[in-house]
């Protein structure tokens, strides 16, 4: 119980530091802690699918993505373009917040008591799928369309993330050049962890399907060991131009989707799978989906190509 | 014995949380990105109490994914903090 | 009771991400903020699946996969906005 | 045996936790980042170090095991890949004599 309350004060107190930090660097640092400390908060929930999509997105790659954009926006003087609110308006904004605040916490403490639950129902159908770790079963076959939708919003980040491109950019390598630092460290994690982190993933992959774990985390985590050795200057990202980069990017999705057509075909419902054949079916689509939500992850976070000036 | 993982689980974790105050007073870069990892670290490791204690080998995992993603951030941390200028407040 | 303590402080994170997003002028902060919301509000959901344990699983497994979803997607558009900024940035820059 | 395995475990984890405090102590009392970066390392390395051998023995198995001693590994790695750098932005450009 004190656990509780000490982590809950500590994120509390993290966040509060985070959006009053001077240096937006500061405030990056702090929202990085932030994201750990969260995860610890999720599994304090008992929901620990949730903690590893925390650590590995939230913690891991927000954190990244936005220190290489501090990174990138040091260098010039950023004139605010409208001054911040006067002290009265900041209290009057600080009010309108708490009253925000106040009102969602007292949703919470009116929650109808015997607490609605779908827990029997997942429980009672999850033998059908073959698998052991329910929300995986969620994802994969309960509320497949959701997963699905999801990829596609993927899908559409990495297309219009490369909209973004400076004319006369496109076609060429994602994402600003690296400063070749010559850092000796960042080298030797560069070439050390990814082949560790590779094989994490494939175990939280692999063991998604009767234990926390799964594919979201697992691309996450594959994501991350792409972008170490590019943030070290050890790999040059492929063009955006290039044929099968797109074709990784995109097939995720389209298996998704094929898989549901044929679904639909054989059973009459769209993303139905057959019986005795969702097992392997679902391990097709968690498969070539973590490989392709990997790729854009990274591509996401590397950003648009910038043309040297 | 659980009880014992879990009483040194929350030591832990009270002594990172302690920590923190480095990251939100340390006046240098540095100091913040010393305490964010040690905050992963302390993280890690009372996991691991907590999935000892408990019997859920599941924690171990989140513990693996943190500690590759804390070493992750960590390193971007590292590289992309202001250069410290001579002594004082390096610059926006 | 943890759920309804987490609830809580979910709810006070939105009250925080919400300030920090109206208040600092700074894009990126802006954008951060805009994240603390976020986990914010996953973190009520979470509280709310915690409640509707059962049938031998810890939480509600439905808004968990939800909420799995929700942060794969908020990242996505953070990656989105983050991009906009720096190309508003690079305009800037050329003018 | 298993009385023997549950007091390693026991002290073990015991002087873990004693150098997280100290780690910790000294990341908040030590006066230059210099000295700071010695202590974290410290609760960085032994702290965790001695945690991961005291649960050892409770871990299922192999695989548990390797686990453990695969996360103690990770954090070893990176914190000796940081604290150069970390060291390095205290030195400033200087730094490199």
């Amino acid at each position: 119980m004190i656990a509780d309350l000490l982590l809950a004060a500590a994120i509390l107190a993290v966040a509060v530091a985070s959006i009053l930090a001077r240096r937006t660097f500061t405030a990056v640092a702090l929202f990085i802690a932030y994201g750990l400390l969260l995860s610890l908060a999720w599994v304090r929930l008992s929901a620990i699918d949730v903690a590893l999509t925390e650590a590995a997105i939230g913690a891991g790659l927000s954190g990244v993505l936005l220190l290489g954009a501090v990174r990138r926006l040091a260098s010039r003087a950023e004139a605010p373009a409208n001054p911040p609110p006067g002290a009265a308006m900041t209290v009057l904004i600080g009010i309108a917040c708490a009253c925000v605040a106040a009102a969602l916490g007292a949703v919470i403490l009116l929650l109808p008591e015997p607490a609605p639950s779908l827990a029997p129902q997942v429980a009672a159908n999850l033998p059908t799928t073959g698998l052991g770790n329910p929300v995986t079963g969620v994802l994969m076959s309960f509320r497949a369309l959701d997963t699905l939708l999801e990829s596609a919003v993927v899908l559409l980040a990495v297309i219009c993330v490369w909209s973004l491109t400076p004319d006369g950019g496109w076609g060429g390598a994602p994402g600003a050049a690296q400063p070749i630092l010559g850092d000796g460290p960042l080298l030797l994690l560069a070439r050390i962890l990814p082949p560790l982190g590779i094989v994490v993933a494939v175990h939280i992959l692999w063991v998604g399907k009767d234990a926390p774990g799964g594919k979201f985390q697992a691309a996450a985590i594959l994501a991350a060991m792409w972008l170490l050795p590019w943030m070290a200057g050890l790999v040059a990202p492929p063009r955006i131009a290039a044929r099968w980069l797109r074709l990784t990017v995109a097939v995720g999705p389209v298996v998704f989707i094929a898989i549901g057509l044929a679904g639909a075909v054989t059973e009459g419902a769209f993303l139905a799978y057959p019986p005795g054949w969702a097992m392997p079916l679902i391990l097709v689509i968690e498969i070539v989906l973590t490989a392709s939500i990997a790729v854009a992850l990274a591509l996401l976070v590397i950003g648009p190509p910038v043309p040297e000036p | 014995m659980a009880e014992f993982l879990l009483v040194a689980a929350l030591l832990v974790f009270a002594t990172v949380v302690a920590g923190l105050l480095r990251v939100l007073r340390g006046p240098a870069v540095a100091d913040r990105i010393m305490a964010a990892q040690l905050l992963g670290t302390g993280g890690i490791a009372a996991l691991l109490l907590l999935g000892a204690a408990t019997a859920a080998p599941a924690l171990a995992d989140v513990a693996l994914t943190l500690a590759l993603l804390a070493a992750f951030a960590s390193v971007a941390m590292a590289r992309t903090a202001p250069r410290q200028e001579k002594g004082g407040e390096p610059r926006e | 009771m943890s759920a309804t303590l987490f609830g809580l402080m979910g709810a006070a994170l939105v009250g925080i991400g919400l300030f920090g997003m109206l208040v600092r002028t700074q894009v990126l902060l802006r954008i951060l903020s805009f994240n603390l919301l976020g986990g914010g509000i996953f973190i009520v959901f979470g509280a709310v699946a915690r409640r509707g344990a059962g049938a031998g699983f810890g939480g509600d497994p439905v808004p968990q996969a939800i909420i799995l979803t929700g942060i794969v997607v908020a990242f996505a558009a953070t990656t989105l906005a983050v991009a906009l900024v720096l190309r508003l940035a690079a305009n800037q820059d050329r003018s | 045996m298993s009385l023997l395995a549950d007091v390693f475990t026991i002290v073990a984890v015991l002087a873990g936790l004693v150098f997280f405090i100290a780690g910790t102590a000294g990341l908040l009392r030590f006066p230059d980042t210099a000295s700071r970066l010695h202590a974290l390392t410290k609760a960085d390395h032994l702290g965790l170090g001695l945690i991961v051998l005291g649960l050892l023995p409770r871990a299922g198995g192999m695989g548990g095991a390797l686990r453990l001693l695969a996360i103690w590994g990770l954090v070893l790695v990176s914190s000796a890949a940081v604290g150069p750098m970390v060291a390095r932005l205290t030195r400033g450009p200087e730094g490199r004599e």
